[in-house]
């Protein structure tokens, strides 16, 4: 794997910033995407640019196809069999359907729903809106590994990340799904930062619910997507109501189609579908084993060079991470951090990271991260370190 | 090009559908809607010594899908379950001898999914 | 207005359906989009591609600011001066926001809530999807009017379309507003065909809410928006849960950010609203006076050349009507009709146009809808009419 | 350049902000969440004869909202409410004597939204 060859296809990297190239350290947060991703997208608007489901013309034909098409390429990238891919707007959507749809039928009050600290809000929030389920939540030890799972026989669902996004902790999800299958809980996983990282099967992890976006996999916004094991979808309900998903409408009442149609409703996203296609495509033309190689060797390095920079504290565990890296520079605030850094074209993240109880877990109101992908380079994880140094200076850490 | 499809064949299932109508006594009824377009059919069979022995249909459809509902009662008038359950999409295909656009596969496969359940159901009358 | 000029802006024409040009006559269903909103959203992808809402870094500074402008454009293309603009997936999502958000909570058992005949699936389906509330409904007269509203002093709600995208009825929204008003229930307007067509301003109508699509309106899929009076959004609950839509989150609960963020969760379609912006910016520079003049006029046209046709039975109201034009060819399916006009190139939409308790009303199973918008020429009228004779033949109508 | 946000005396205020602590009695208190970012304070402050005679922030945030916030104390104490009443964004960009970029603006604006309040609250105690 050839990052700087990489590089080439995203076009995003001729951009300066202050003069200098842009350093896009803030892909957990979302990716950049690939020429191969924006052209499929223009393909379809210039040529193919219609309505789904109901085709009777030529176009709509194609745009049929292409979207179902899309649909079957996720199923195949997760390994996805007995399961439906169900496409949502993002991640988010995707937890609120199965929050919604799956357990506001099956959890019934005094049974319990499995979180942990170390999860991103929009796995956290959903929980929480549910009426009459407890909602309990694993700890995280300091070195950013998951605690045990509060899980009893009254536990119905275990809703899990399967790597965080602040601390790149890469958790043992088969061993969790076993764990909670032998409870009789389902196993609902949060792949946002995991399924564009590494090779991800549902079926070999034995994931019930899986739930990712697109855009932090080189697709566009405003697409992502529930798989979920194709049984369980018999038990669920639709979270959002109208056209599409039904099979006959009366003044009376309504009935619905079958999934996956069942839970998606309105026009779809469909150029969205297209641009995430495509960007299997592109993941899988580099190979995710490549992928996630090259993200864990930028993450070493990194955590080599800025862990002998003086009062820097890294967060998370030593070994076995991903590619996101979070830390603190002295008592210096990670706003004031990314600012010096942006100030050389270094873009990375700052701030609470939709994780508030992690944070408060480790006593910190923010924390600065940057995370790496496949078109990141040595050279990249240099400059950070560079501009770490100036920051420490700048704000005299 | 689609317009083929429209052959002469086709056109005279769809302005006079075989088997068009409603049994007495039916042994079997199957009925199925395409919630995509709003067509339906309903199937009706009497079955007797593993073989479907009379069927007529009636519902509401394209040229397509009719020819398609008409031709497929023709076929089945008679015919052993045994030998139904082996049917495949690509018979009704050939019956209906047109070239079905991917935009109205659908339409033609409506009777056959009904058909399919109708033969499944008769199976179990013994 | 020029039509053949516009034409220009959208690269689709060039495409040649059996060796014939393009003649799309289904924007009623999604629109077709000009080469400046393509432009918009290449250029944000290849220049500002960045996650919203929590910028220090340059790029994400330039996204947020492009993300809340559009905003802002939206706001001020529907008159929106007292109300929020919240973007969601579609139009549906925005009405199924209404139902779950505002309607659960403010429509008590034994209250109703009054729709009609002639909406669309989403405009009918998120209501019955409702617990507790009475689900009313107007009749359409046989020449395609609304009839009276089914109102009393328990309605709390009256969500009806401003445009049939079946009858191309425009209904008397400014004074269905009052008396929906003076019976103290909220007035919620389903744009979807509007808002594209013609100059639609929520405060001179008098809408609580509005809901509406960016993909009819020469935008992109995968966004739309709910705009909704300020006051009427302090009283509703979120759709969905999650990030952003957050002001603090405890293991214990969490608090939510004001409006217009409370309702909208995780990261949206950025380059979505980017382009539905871009949108907005054409259709201005058309001239929504122009857009509509042109529309009604094509309608014209249409009404009285197929109106001369055998067998040939017309749908919706002969005078003041918008640019959607559905028959019935004989005893012809609808479906058939269409696919013999694709021979031709011709795209019309046929089915249910998720409007089947319209269909059962006028005893018919489908139709045949043309619908037209400013890329349309007199010349593809006539097409539509010689494809119709043809059509007439080859079925032998 | 963003850079030039960090100034020596923006700094200054942030290493060691002015009227940092909490009051003994407090006449009016204000706390505020920056939810973009966790950034909090709390503005607590004394009144008296239309005017505030003692103020103290309390809280956590990056430099430029410190800053902000220490440069505000600094700014109200002893001031007439009627007179702060009418102070504006403007007014604390001025104060601040620096740039400051549009992706940290939220953070400048922090204190003084706070500060905004504390005044309307002041006011009602008169
Ligand atoms: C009147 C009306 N309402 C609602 C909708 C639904 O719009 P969308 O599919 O974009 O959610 C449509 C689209 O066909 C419509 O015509
Ligand atoms: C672990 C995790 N879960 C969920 C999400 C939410 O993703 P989205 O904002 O695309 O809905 C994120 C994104 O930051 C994430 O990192």
């Amino acid at each position: 794997m050839n990052a700087e060859k990489i590089r080439r296809d995203f076009p995003i990297f001729k951009r300066r910033i202050n003069g200098r190239p842009l350093v896009f350290l803030d892909s957990a947060s979302t990716s950049q995407k690939p020429v191969q991703v924006l052209d499929a997208m223009e393909d379809f608007y210039r040529n193919s640019n219609s309505n789904v489901h109901r085709p009777v013309y030529k176009i709509s034909e194609e745009a049929t196809e292409m979207y179902e098409s899309a649909r079957e390429k996720v199923a195949r990238f997760v390994g996805a069999r007995d399961h439906h891919v169900i496409f949502t707007n993002n991640c988010t959507e995707a937890i609120n359907l199965v929050a919604r749809g799956w357990a506001q039928r099956n959890v019934k009050r005094g049974e319990s729903i499995v979180s942990s600290v170390m999860e991103h809000h929009s796995n956290i929030v959903p929980w929480q809106s549910l009426k009459g389920a407890t909602l309990r939540f694993a700890d995280v030890g300091d070195s950013g590994l998951l605690g045990d799972l509060p899980m009893d026989k009254k536990t119905r669902l275990v809703s899990l990340t399967h790597v965080s996004n602040v601390l790149g902790t890469v958790n043992d999800v088969k061993k969790i799904a076993k764990e909670a299958h032998e409870n009789g809980a389902l196993f609902m996983m949060d792949g946002a930062q995991s399924v564009p990282h590494m090779k991800v099967d549902v079926g070999k992890i034995g994931c019930d619910f899986l739930a990712f976006s697109g855009h932090k996999m080189l697709g566009p916004t405003g697409i992502g997507a529930l798989v979920v094991r194709k049984d369980v979808a018999d038990d669920m309900d639709p979270l959002l109501f109208g056209s599409g998903m039904i099979r006959e409408v009366t003044l009376k009442g309504t009935t619905f189609a079958d999934a996956p149609m069942k839970f998606e409703t309105g026009t779809p996203n469909i150029s969205g579908a297209v641009g995430l296609s495509a960007a299997i495509d592109y993941l899988e033309k580099v190979g995710m084993r490549n992928i996630e190689r090259h993200g864990r060797s930028l993450t070493e390095i990194a955590m080599r060079s800025l862990g002998g920079m003086d009062k820097m504290k890294i967060y998370g565990p030593r070994k076995n991470r991903s590619d996101v890296l979070s830390f603190s520079l002295g008592d210096a605030h990670s706003h004031d951090v990314a600012t010096i850094l942006d100030d050389r074209g270094i873009a990375v993240r700052s701030g609470h990271h939709c994780a508030q109880p992690l944070m408060r877990r480790f006593g910190v109101g923010s924390m600065t991260r940057a995370s790496f992908y496949l078109y990141n380079t040595v050279d990249e994880v240099r400059q950070l370190a560079e501009g770490l140094g100036e920051s420490a200076r700048v704000l005299k850490v | 090009m689609s317009l083929d499809m429209y052959a002469e064949e086709i056109l005279d299932h769809y302005r006079n559908p075989k088997n068009f109508g409603k049994l007495d006594k039916p042994d079997v009824k199957v009925r199925e809607l395409n919630p995509l377009c709003g067509d339906q059919y309903e199937f009706q069979v009497k079955v007797s010594d593993g073989k479907i022995t009379d069927v007529k249909f009636n519902g509401d459809g394209c040229a397509i899908s009719t020819a398609s509902a008409s031709i497929l009662s023709e076929f089945i008038k008679g015919k052993k379950i045994s030998e139904l359950k082996k049917m495949e999409q690509k018979d009704l295909l050939n019956l209906l001898g047109i070239e079905v656009s991917p935009a109205r596969i659908k339409c033609a496969m409506l009777a056959f999914n009904i058909v399919k359940k109708v033969v499944e159901e008769s199976g179990k009358k013994k």
